[in-house]
């Protein structure tokens, strides 16, 4: 089952490539563009056929390794 | 040899590569800023290594957008000479003025050491002062050297002999698989490559921290001796 | 939490019954939240070193070359040819356990604007590290969190690390030790000092926009760390070490011109402690009106900006007909530039906001004022006659165990992640020699530095210890052909309150002291860090062995004949001394 | 209206990052994961009302600054 973790800065937290990007816009004359924020995206294979079983999996991959809880959310999407 | 730096807001190896070009070459180089929307006359360009807007989204990206981009890019296609160390390897390749790409160090640290390039070829303006095969040292400074092509573009950069520098072992063995050889990871162990014309380099480590007796090292002369005699008429 | 303001708020923001009512007798009412918020970090453990202070008094700090000592951002000394060295450390310690990566990082940004400030472009960093058991799992958590941060930060700003040192023990399982440490250098007619002057005159904001972040710090770091550290825990700061460079870069740029009268970085208790000093210095006052404050979220109250510890930012006074042009500069580099307020003569902060005065302190009595405490001490008793050891094992397994030991095995794997030739100055990077040796730009000299402190010596005799760390800092610089010429130092100790926490601070301050002067060595810049203790779920709360690091520089006429630690074949080994 | 740029390695292309991963879900106990791959997201606002005219800019401003298409490749989604 494929499943796909997506990390982000916390509301509030400095997002230091969010701001050199939307400025970068600016430059290349996007000139419409409000807040950029950065995050990353995980994509994996568990080898599970039970989606339920999958997200926790995900979530527990989230908690203990992709994520940094103190400054990062995460959400988990399982595909179909 | 009248040579340009080129200063992007994050780069930080400039007073380094003008204290390299004013040793060897004995000129003071101009200093350029990205902003600007002309070139003067030059002989050489040289894209310094540092952290260009943060290297924030992937190193490069941004500067390659600057609008002196697009001076450098003329001056490349009117048969000038261009130079880019660490973060302006990144940008020429991020602007395709050279081909491939750097992700990230195969073992995702930052590689901040002393290793060794080997010179691939003899035949061009940034290495004719070496011979093929030569080994010397050349300090790593970077996140994101891990050289990366499609390997029809890798094939063709090796029949073309545009595979200008190599990491190897101290003693100038190459393996592309084995990390105390060839340190970041890159595809075939390339430092850097050359473009079809030869006139623009690219590579990773920094020869312009070897090239001062008083620092200890002179491991990094030739480049600049060799761009002196291709670019002094 | 309720933010009525009482003595129970107050007691939550740090302060002490007594300190409290000190509050109240100044203001002659109950403040506002503002005012607390701006009472509580002043007189913090961290901005008033009120447990401290009394024994940093006796430290040296003087010497013909010295140029400024304590009291300024860092310590200035001459080192010829018209230049001056400029240097300090400073601890990072809690935050580097609520997130490593990002608390080193800030350590290192914060200690280069103490540097850039005072008109040195900085030339080398170096750091002193002590991190817990290596075999558990959260230290190995720890140390690489913090290792990428140190490097992601200075690399990335350009600075190389040249140097440092590291330890472990149980003792810093819940508190590792972050110590950096900067290295300017400086023209000696061109140092920038931060006391406010020239009544009218423009106090401007530059660099990144301030948000909601490490509100309290301040506070915090001096707040014994327990085990409900999560529920307090601030929102962490976040580096952005490309602003930093940019705002190196424009702070020079702008430091050639004369438009400069006072400036100061924001770094604990920003926007308070950068205006409160300014104007405390000077003897002037200040008038700040939050509404211009470049703000990166909405709705934040005064007392949120004026305790935000947003990172990358600074606090200047210009001359007013030369404000164009710093704008102008600031531009250039992409920087937030306003200007947030003016210099009074009322020798009062006044913060305005929405239209409402938020606070309205007199400036005297809060520095005059601030807390000061002469806390009792028992001494450590002195270490028991060790006597003959027994060798149960043979020299050459003795010397496997102590080459395989963390506490000595190759440090390559750290260095070599941090970028130590940056800048085209390095003489001599990690592992190369005694101290490191980075050339002034163009000149032929060179400054050598080092970091080091030996932290179960200062916890078997504090006083040896504090003296050998300065005795080794000297050898370390001499060893390479280098002159020693002054100290910064970074006092990482346990809770204060106990009396024999205190005892081994007091006589670790007196073991330095002593070398110092024995060794013509002053104290020119230092920072202390107290509570640095771990509660176990028992509700035991252990402190960490006394970690007095010292940082040291010193001046080597031509870089060409320091020495390193290679062996050239063919010479003799001398031992000299016992 | 709010657009999201997802940009991930192409296929083939070698991916450092999500080597490590996979490395350390090992070391973490968790045996049942197959290929790990990282991208990033950027989230952004663009100031206009209209669908197609968001997902155009946000093509546009993937393929000229958000992705290196010699080896990334990217998706844009326009938010509800
Ligand atoms: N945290 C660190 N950062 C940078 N360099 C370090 C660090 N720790 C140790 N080093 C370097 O590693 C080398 C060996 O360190 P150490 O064993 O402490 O040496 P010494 O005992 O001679 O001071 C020194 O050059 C030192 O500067």
């Amino acid at each position: 089952m494929k499943i796909r973790v997506n990390v982000m800065l916390k509301e509030g937290v400095l997002d230091p490539q969010g701001k050199a990007i939307g400025h970068a816009f600016e430059v290349l004359g996007f000139s419409n563009v409000g807040e950029v924020r950065v995050g990353k995206t995980i994509e994996l294979e568990v080898d599970t056929a039970d989606r339920e079983a999958a997200a926790a999996q995900g979530e527990a991959m989230a908690r203990e390794l992709l994520a940094n809880l103190v400054i990062e959310d995460f959400a988990v999407e399982v595909a179909e | 040899m009248k040579a340009g730096i080129v200063l992007f807001p994050g780069t930080n190896r400039e007073r380094d590569m003008a204290q390299a070009l004013r040793l060897v070459s004995g000129r003071d180089p101009v200093m350029l800023w990205h902003r600007d929307t002309s070139l003067p006359q030059l002989d050489l360009v040289v894209l310094p290594g540092g952290f260009s807007f943060g290297d924030y989204l992937r190193s490069g990206a941004m500067g390659a957008h600057s609008p002196l981009m697009r001076e450098i890019r003329s001056f490349a296609e009117r048969g000038g000479h261009v130079l880019g160390v660490c973060n302006g390897f990144q940008i020429l390749t991020e602007a395709q003025l050279l081909p491939g790409a750097l992700l990230r160090n195969a073992g995702m640290r930052f590689l901040a050491q002393e290793h060794f390039l080997r010179v691939e070829t003899a035949d061009s303006p940034f290495t004719r002062d070496w011979s093929k095969g030569d080994v010397f040292r050349a300090p790593l400074a970077h996140g994101d050297g891990n050289y990366t092509a499609a390997p029809d573009v890798l094939d063709r950069l090796e029949a073309e002999d545009r595979v200008a520098f190599r990491y190897v072992s101290a003693q100038g063995q190459d393996d592309a698989a084995d990390r105390r050889c060839n340190p970041n990871g890159s595809q075939r162990s390339i430092a850097g490559v050359l473009s079809e014309n030869r006139r623009v380099c690219g590579l990773m480590p920094h020869p312009e921290n070897l090239v001062d007796p008083d620092l200890g090292a002179t491991d990094g002369v030739p480049l600049f001796s060799s761009l002196v005699k291709s670019l002094v008429a | 939490m309720s933010m009525t303001v009482n003595a129970e708020l107050a007691a939550r923001f740090g302060l002490s019954a007594e300190e409290y009512q000190k509050v109240l007798d100044i203001m002659g009412r109950v403040p506002s939240l503002t005012e607390l918020g701006i009472f509580s970090v002043m007189w913090s453990e961290h901005c008033s070193y009120k447990s401290s202070r009394v024994h940093l008094k006796t430290l040296p700090t003087k010497a013909p070359w010295v140029i400024h000592g304590p009291g300024e951002n860092a310590g200035v000394v001459d080192i010829g040819e018209g230049l001056a060295a400029v240097f300090k450390m400073e601890s990072h310690n809690h935050p580097s356990f609520i997130e490593p990566y990002q608390g080193a990082a800030t350590g290192v940004g914060g200690i280069l604007r103490d540097v850039f400030t005072m008109g040195a472009r900085p030339v080398a960093n170096l750091n002193a590290l002590r991190f817990g058991d290596p075999s558990l799992p959260v230290t190995r958590r720890v140390i690489d969190g913090v290792v990428r941060g140190i490097g992601g930060y200075g690399n990335c700003v350009g600075v190389p690390t040249v140097g440092g040192e590291i330890n472990f023990h149980p003792a810093y399982n819940g508190n590792p030790l972050v110590n950096a440490m900067t290295v300017g250098i400086a023209r000696t007619d061109k140092i920038f000092l931060s006391a406010a002057a020239g009544i009218g005159n423009p106090v401007v904001y530059v660099g990144s926009k301030t948000g909601r972040d490490g509100i309290h710090g301040a506070t915090m770091s001096s707040a014994e760390f327990d085990e409900h550290a999560a529920s307090k825990r601030p929102t962490v700061q976040v580096g952005d070490p490309f602003t930093e460079k940019l705002l190196i870069e424009a702070c020079l740029e702008l430091m050639a011109t004369d438009a400069i009268v006072a400036i100061q970085d924001m770094g604990a208790a920003g926007l308070t402690s950068s205006a409160v000093e300014m104007a405390g210095k000077g003897g002037v006052g200040i008038e700040l009106d939050l509404d211009k404050v470049p703000q990166r979220e909405t709705g934040m109250t005064a007392y949120e900006m004026m305790l935000s510890e947003s990172q990358e930012r600074m606090l200047m006074v210009l001359k007013p007909e030369r404000t164009e042009t710093a704008r102008t500069i600031f531009e250039k580099w992409d920087l937030d530039f306003a200007v947030v307020g003016v210099l009074t003569d009322t020798a009062r902060i006044t913060v305005r906001h929405n239209g409402r005065t938020e606070a309205d302190i007199p400036l005297a009595p809060l520095a005059d004022e601030a807390p000061l405490y002469h806390r009792p001490l028992v001494h450590t008793p002195p270490p028991g006659r060790i006597g003959i050891v027994a060798d149960p094992v043979g020299i050459e397994h003795a010397l496997l165990t102590l080459l395989a030991c963390p506490d000595l095995a190759s440090r390559a794997w750290v260095w070599n992640q941090y970028d130590s030739g940056v800048g085209g100055q390095t003489s001599r990077r990690p592992g190369a020699a005694d101290a490191a040796i980075v050339r002034v730009e163009g000149t032929r000299r060179g400054l050598a530095m080092t970091t080091d402190c030996t932290p179960r010596y200062c916890q078997a005799d504090a006083h040896a210890g504090g003296a050998q760390a300065v005795a080794e800092a000297w050898r370390n610089i001499t060893a390479t052909g280098a002159l020693p010429l002054a100290v910064t130092d970074n006092l990482n100790f346990g809770n204060p309150e106990k009396p024999e926490i205190m005892g081994q601070f007091a006589d670790a301050v007196r073991g330095m002291g002593e070398a110092c002067r024995a060794l013509d060595f002053p104290v020119v810049s230092g920072n202390v860090s107290l509570y640095n203790q771990t509660s176990h779920p028992n509700g035991i709360s252990t402190p960490i062995l006394p970690t007095p690091a010292i940082g040291a520089i010193g001046v080597i006429e031509d870089v060409t004949k320091a020495v390193g630690l290679a062996m050239p074949e063919g010479c003799e080994l001398v031992l000299i001394g016992e």
